[in-house]
């Protein structure tokens, strides 16, 4: 190996390093290291100046590698691989010692930090002098997108990368697209019917020619990285097929057998055989397996029979679809936290109190009362209908310790679509703050408050029951001070948001990390808010965290243009500080094939290979290899020994 | 001056990345001041510490080493950790089983928002260093 | 009680068939015990197999060596090669199928049970004999007999058996293309891990004072590693020189070799040695005890081996020699592995 | 004439203290988990050693010794520092027969065309102490049909003879002698009749049978004529490579030549020699990859043909002295002897 020259470039950081580091003693110890071949230190390295300097000393010393003591890595090591590639020489050639977070800003004795700094810089320069000039491997992408949900967010996402004219995969779970704002029946804080203002993108979807529509449908594999992953999805049969289906409806008349209606949260019933309802993308019909009498001996048979157009198939069979896409946007939603978990409130079995979806169809002109507000029991318009917030959320000790954001705002428009049904009822509001941040949000609960003449209770509900045809409140007014008890009619829940069913799996699927709550986790709480942990995967909506409509279009929208971006160019950069294997030491065990998280090795004629592209350089490999056959560009075993004795003054 | 007062725990410490190499970062920029006597080597994941390093830090002359990750669940590499949790296991049973002092060698999960835990932990850990002495069982003498 | 015309006969008549190339198994030592490893290929030489208690050997060492011959002569093995595999060598055989070190066709595997025995222990027997030479040894269900200048000697196996075989949890070979001999497994002579156990009870300084002594008196003549078939790299990352040299092995790897220890057989640098066999033995040894019995200087390697083993079996369900199939031990993992020592 | 005296049996720990006293390190074999080795003496010391598990060769020639120490600072030459071995007066008691006439031939390669000065130093400031084999051989003994014989005085500067409750000294240099006159009184003049009786021990000794090497003056023309012999392949068949065999032998000299680095910042260590061994592959290893004895059938002919007929042609005396530790040490129960008869008997 021809004798390295590098350079070393000690950054004060203004007095933050130099305050206790001795820089200029740094700098003459890193001087008299086998390889350094130039070395000095600056007030700001990170300046102008600073780059221009270690620019300037690269293509006058000619230089072949570069240490730059000063802040972590994750600061300016791309600001200084830069200026190397700038200089003339492999970015990759670089290596920061973090003398000021790991020093300088944790240390006073300015001896101690100062002999600290020098064994940080010193295994830097070691390690340096044996990383090899490497380039970025240009990995071709796949110029497609899977977008997982079809809720608001889900299409917002699709249309917006559709829009940039990149070819989408919309999946979704259930028969339709939609989700849960399909539900609502009007949104705060303009009242704007839900419906109105979903299905026209709902159409758009399904007209859009970039846009390729799966219901019915689960991811189930996914492997591959960044640019290039390869989808496993499975379609369920619906038993009817679309095109034929005229939706004349005949064969739900003759089904026999009648299911509780999700869409309406069981609030109405539907047939076996079913659409979710009009507006439903794809418009067809869908038969439930799960509830027909049975297809496998047959047997009823009456929808067929009565299916003119031949629509109906009972031979369907699920059908597994691979899809290849560059990028997937994760949109699957939420659900509301169960009510049969809330035992103070009866646990699902007290009539008359229903979660904050079943409201919503009630109020819906679609939904299970054509718009009039009549309670599920005996079908009244009820007089006194208490609204109880925070249900479930905020609830550390036996629930949800976080906020469910949006409860204040659709319980206030819940309270104010019951009056406006109901002008001579009684709305009452338990809450524990109000919470209304967001334009024209406050005044929407005033307008509740003050127009409406909702009763705003501040205080929890401590239980309620059934008593007289009626459901008993017994609650405090913790402003008067008062126990409260109230004898409604009905009962809304405001229930917590939690992430929908199944969102374990996807991510397990995704191999991407979830919260303490469960929900996705991004991979920056403040700068990366739409990313996952994993290149290529990307979040949006209340998977992510529970939020609104608008956040959720917004977040919708940033998930799509991350997306447009990354896909902008026909390659990807992927770091070249992957595994290498020494064949000659490989024998072929297949420890490392095994502990490969990436399933980046496999074995060819004995020895192991390394697939650059899904390789990640963790290094699982190289530590579990007994042999040192296989090991990772730049951090080698050899590299790390070496940084080992400088660690050690040896 | 004393021995015990002239004796510093030389402690090598294996950070990953992703997770304790960044908490030690924001123990920085939270300031939390903690003993200078750990120098950090930032490894890509704890699943790459390979058993050598831990005994050649010690042949080299470490009184005490320290490896540190993301906690379970949270590896940027999803399983890295996974696979340093048995390694490390074996590799630290081995060292107590031929008589080398439990405290001299030490694993931890810290994560990127865990600062003030990464202090503690060498905080703690040269403060059970100290009462050990220089660890000259291990260390090689080469004269 | 294995009759040795069963071992020789089956070795005759496949040698004579052709469906093996060669036989591995033991044959008398020039000194008449203990018995020596022997590869016969003719069919003629069949009659030179022995089976008694002096076949310590694990004689997949010799499987590993036939592969690494054909291998460096870049041959083809062509017909399979077959061995005389005790309990332990069985495992060995099984923990090297499952690092592809050769295919499960490749090896006809004739299982001998070591039945209600197991083998000897040198310096148990010389203990017993008191001065008498013993210059032949056969098994007599739960007795050795010895020829000696002074007569035939019966001794009660218990009391000459190797360690590693009173604690041997599976004496016979489960893998196996023949089997002959009566399978006692389960016969629990001793308590596994008895010696371990009886060590654990020591205080850290103890067992330091003790592994000081042992690792000061180690020579490094590498025996335990050169005995043992899971031994089988290229090169051994402990050696200071490239052996592994290949086409593409680089000028800057042959310069840059990682000295992780010199070769002064120092107490430091023999520590870090054992150490890292330990290790890399972890999951893979099958505790055929090879390496304890060659040592010249008695280092009682089986202990480190054994802790190894006994974590892997106790905290991670793992069982080496167990499956062809499975995962290795540190290249796998379970989400509810133990991880309460770590802060 | 040389000084011939005995010693009773229960004065050996007063002699031992007198050397002691006079400044030496004493060493003596004593029995460390079931391993016969040389120690410095404290109290009692046992002679009822078979004999040791190493010779004592390590005394004149240690596993490890360092040559120089060097340090270089960044830009200039570098600064070396020789180490030559200051090593006390040793004495080594119990030396058998056949380990003393190793010494002999370690003398013969570290300090015959060239002095070795490592070698010598501790060389000079050894003496050893024999003690002659008057007990049953071991199986694997073989000094006899070697050149040797179990109460040679070769190589040692006292031998002591077991006559049940004392000891026959005889003093075979001017060394051995300066060892018992430091302690004259505690040794009584040799009557005739104990000069009969060591007569007799030693008839009896050299009586005993043993294995042999058949004609070993005829062995080195047999092996060189061996040389090409596919018998060799046969021989090694078992051979695992490891290094017992050479590590224990009595006149196993081959060594290596490492610096061990102890700092970079300036470069410094030491250049040390630490035994090799021509049984391990990397031995003869070169830097291209090819290795000239590339399999055990090499390794063992370069060992065997080492000790009966290269060591022969370059100082005319076979190299082994039958301690027969390579043949009760081998794991595979290689056997030198029978290797050597086989050979012979395969020339013809």
């Amino acid at each position: 190996m021809t004798k390295k020259r590098t350079g070393v470039f000690v950054c004060h950081c203004g007095t933050n390093i130099a305050a206790t580091v001795d820089v200029s003693r740094l700098a003459k110890e890193m001087a008299n290291e086998e390889t350094v071949a130039f070395s000095k230190d600056y007030v700001y390295m990170c300046s102008d100046p600073g780059q221009n300097s270690v620019i300037e000393a690269i293509k006058e010393n000619n230089l072949d590698s570069v240490v730059v003591t000063c802040c972590s890595p994750n600061l300016h090591e791309k600001t200084f691989r830069d200026n190397a590639t700038r200089a003339g020489i492999s970015g990759f050639t670089c290596e920061i010692a973090n003398i000021r977070e790991q020093c300088a800003w944790v240390h006073k004795d300015r001896g101690e930090a100062t002999a600290k700094a020098i064994k940080i810089s010193r295994s830097a320069v070691r390690r340096v002098a044996r990383n090899k000039s490497l380039e970025p491997i240009a990995v071709p992408v796949t110029r497609r997108v899977m977008v997982i949900g079809g809720g608001i967010a889900g299409i917002q996402s699709a249309l917006d990368i559709a829009n940039a004219g990149l070819e989408v995969i919309l999946v979704e779970k259930l028969a339709t697209i939609g989700g849960h704002m399909l539900q609502l029946s009007e949104t705060f804080p303009t009242l704007d019917c839900s419906q109105c203002i979903l299905s026209p993108k709902m159409v758009e979807v399904s007209r859009h020619p970039k846009i390729k529509l799966m219901t019915y449908s689960e991811v189930q594999e996914v492997t591959g990285a960044v640019g290039n992953f390869r989808v496993k999805v499975l379609q369920k049969p619906t038993y009817v097929d679309p095109e034929a289906c005229k939706l004349c409806d005949e064969c739900t008349v003759v089904c026999p057998v009648v299911v509780p209606n999700e869409h309406d949260l069981g609030l109405t019933s539907r047939r076996a055989i079913h659409i979710p309802f009009a507006q439903a993308i794809p418009a067809s019909y869908t038969l439930d397996e799960s509830a027909c009498l049975g297809l496998n001996p047959i047997r009823c048979g009456k929808c067929k029979d009565v299916c003119e157009a031949g629509a109906i198939n009972y031979d369907m069979l699920p059908k597994t679809v691979i899809e290849d896409v560059g990028a997937i946007v994760v949109a699957t939603g939420f659900d509301l936290y169960p009510q049969e978990k809330i035992l103070e409130y009866g646990a699902g079995n007290v009539e008359d109190v229903l979660d904050g979806l079943q409201f919503e169809r009630l109020c819906s002109a679609s939904g299970a009362t054509k718009g009039h507000v009549l309670r599920p029991s005996d079908r009244k318009e009820p007089k006194d209908v208490v609204f109880i917030q925070c249900v479930g959320s905020r609830d550390p000790a036996q629930h949800c310790a976080y906020c469910s954001k949006i409860c204040c705002m659709y319980t206030a428009k819940h309270a104010r679509l019951y009056k406006h049904h109901v002008p001579d009822g009684r709305a009452y509001v338990f809450y524990i703050d109000i919470r209304s941040g967001g334009k024209g949000y406050e005044e929407f609960v005033q307008r509740a408050m003050e127009e409406d003449e909702t009763i705003y209770l501040r205080g929890r509900v401590s239980k309620l029951y059934r008593k007289d045809g009626k459901v008993r409140v017994l609650g405090t007014d913790t402003l008067t001070g008062q126990n409260v008890e109230i004898d409604a009619d009905m009962v809304v829940l405001a229930l917590a948001m939690q992430p929908s069913k199944g969102t374990e799996e996807i991510a397990k699927v995704l191999k991407i990390g979830r919260d303490k709550d469960g929900f996705l986790a991004e991979a920056h709480p403040k700068l990366k808010p739409v990313e996952s942990v994993t290149g290529g995967i990307y979040l949006c909506g209340a998977a992510q965290g529970p939020k609104d409509i608008p956040e959720t279009v917004a977040q919708a929208s940033a998930a799509a243009a991350k997306v447009i971006g990354l896909l902008s160019s026909d390659t990807l950069n992927h770091t070249p500080t992957v595994a290498r294997v020494r064949r000659s030491h490989c024998t072929g065990c297949e420890m490392c094939v095994t502990a490969c998280p990436y399933k980046a090795i496999r074995l060819e004629n004995g020895k192991a290979v390394v697939n650059e592209v899904l390789c990640e350089g963790c290094g699982s490999c190289s530590a579990t290899c007994l042999r040192a056959a296989i090991e990772v560009r730049n951090v080698t075993l050899l590299q790390v020994h070496e940084m080992i004795e400088a660690c050690l003054n040896v | 001056m004393s021995e015990q007062q002239a004796y510093e725990p030389k402690i090598v410490a294996f950070l990953c990345k992703w997770c304790s190499s960044a908490g030690s970062d924001l123990a920085g920029v939270s300031r939390i001041q903690y003993p200078a006597n750990a120098t950090p080597i930032t490894v890509p994941c704890s699943g790459s510490v390979s058993p050598m390093y831990i005994l050649s830090a010690f042949n080299k002359g470490a009184d005490g080493v320290l490896v540190s990750g993301c906690h379970i669940g949270d590896c940027h590499y999803m399983e890295g950790n996974f696979l340093a949790r048995r390694k490390i296991h074996l590799v630290k049973e081995l060292l107590q089983f031929i008589g080398v002092e439990e405290n001299r060698f030490r694993m931890s999960w810290v994560s990127a928002a865990e600062g003030a835990k990464y202090a503690e932990v060498v905080k703690e850990f040269v403060e059970d260093l100290r009462p050990l002495g220089p660890q000259e069982k291990l260390k090689a003498q080469r004269t | 009680m294995i009759n040795i015309q069963d071992i020789r006969d089956t070795a005759r008549d496949m040698l004579a068939k052709g469906e093996v190339r060669a036989v591995i198994g033991w044959r008398a030592g020039s000194r008449g015990m203990p018995a020596e490893p022997a590869v016969i290929t003719a069919p003629e030489q069949a009659d030179e197999l022995v089976w008694d208690p002096t076949c310590y050997h694990n004689l997949a060492l010799h499987l590993v060596e036939d592969r690494k011959f054909l291998a460096h002569a870049r041959k083809t093995s062509g017909a399979p090669i077959a061995i005389v595999a005790k309990g332990c060598d069985a495992r060995a055989v099984v923990v090297l199928m499952q690092e592809n070190y050769f295919k499960r066709e490749d090896v006809y595997i004739i299982g001998v049970s070591c039945e209600g025995s197991g083998v000897l222990a040198e310096w148990k027997l010389a203990r017993h004999l008191n001065g008498a030479v013993p210059t032949a040894a056969a098994f007599a269900g739960d007795e050795f007999t010895f020829a000696t200048a002074a007569g035939e000697k019966r001794v009660p196996a218990r009391d000459v058996m190797a360690d590693r075989c009173l604690e041997c949890r599976s004496p016979f070979p489960k893998e196996h293309n023949v089997a002959l001999g009566e399978d006692k497994t389960g016969r629990d002579l001793a308590a596994p891990f008895a010696a371990l156990a009886r060590f654990e009870t020591r205080s850290e300084g103890e067992r330091w004072e003790f592994w000081q002594r042992q690792f000061e008196r180690c020579i490094r003549c590498f025996a335990c590693r050169s005995v043992c078939p899971m031994c089988y790299c290229e090169e051994c990352v402990v050696d200071s020189i490239n052996i592994a040299v290949a086409p593409d092995t680089t000028a800057e790897e042959k310069a840059n070799r990682i000295r992780w220890i010199e070769r002064s057989a120092t107490r430091s640098e023999n520590i870090t040695y054992h150490m890292t066999r330990a290790m890399h033995l972890a999951g893979r040894c099958v505790d055929c005890g090879e390496c304890e019995r060659v040592c010249p200087v008695n280092i009682p390697l089986r202990l480190l081996n054994n802790k190894m083993e006994r974590e892997a079996r106790e905290r991670f369900g793992y069982e080496p020699g167990a499956s062809i199939g499975g995962p290795s031990l540190v290249a796998s993992f379970r989400d509810d592995d133990p991880g309460d020592f770590i802060r | 004439m040389s000084m011939e005296k005995i010693l009773d049996k229960e004065r050996l720990s007063d002699w031992i203290a007198a050397l002691a006293k006079s400044g030496m390190e004493v060493n003596a074999p004593a029995l460390e988990d079931g391993v016969w080795t040389y120690k410095p003496v404290d109290g009692a010391v046992r002679m009822d050693h078979p004999n040791t598990k190493q010779p004592p060769k390590g005394f004149a020639f240690p596993q490890r010794e360092v040559f120089f120490s060097f340090e270089q600072i960044k830009g200039e030459a570098p600064r070396l520092k020789q180490v030559l071995p200051e090593s006390p007066q040793r004495v080594v008691f119990g030396v058998r027969p056949c380990d003393g006439r190793g010494a002999v031939r370690m003398d013969r390669v570290f300090g015959n065309q060239v002095d070795d000065p490592y070698y010598q130093a501790r060389r000079k400031n050894v003496a050893y102490v024999g003690l002659a084999c008057n007990t049953a051989p071991a199986p694997t003994c073989f000094c006899k049909s070697v050149g040797g014989s179990p109460v040679s005085t070769d190589g040692l500067d006292v031998l002591l003879t077991d006559l049940g409750d004392k000891y026959f000294a005889q003093a075979v240099t001017k060394t051995g002698e300066a060892l018992m006159a430091a302690a004259d009184k505690l040794f009584a003049k040799a009557s005739p009749a104990d000069k009969k009786s060591v007569g007799k021990v030693h008839a009896d000794a050299l009586a005993q049978p043993q294995r042999a090497v058949k004609d070993a003056e005829a062995a080195p023309a047999k092996l060189k004529a061996a040389f090409n012999s596919p018998l060799w392949e046969e021989l090694a068949r078992a051979c695992i490579g490891c290094g017992i065999c050479t590590f224990l032998c009595p006149t196993c000299h081959c060594f290596d030549i490492n610096d061990e680095v102890t700092g970079s910042t300036p470069m410094k260590g030491s250049r040390v020699r630490t035994w090799d061994n021509c049984q391990f592959p990397d031995f003869t290893m070169h830097s291209s990859g090819h290795n000239p004895r590339e399999n055990t059938a090499a390794r063992l002919r370069q060992r065997v043909c080492h000790k009966f007929q290269y060591f022969h042609e370059n100082f005319g005396m076979l190299q082994c002295t039958g301690c027969g530790r390579c043949v009760s040490e081998c794991p595979v129960g290689i056997d030198i002897v029978a290797v050597v008869n086989k050979v012979a008997e395969h020339v013809g």
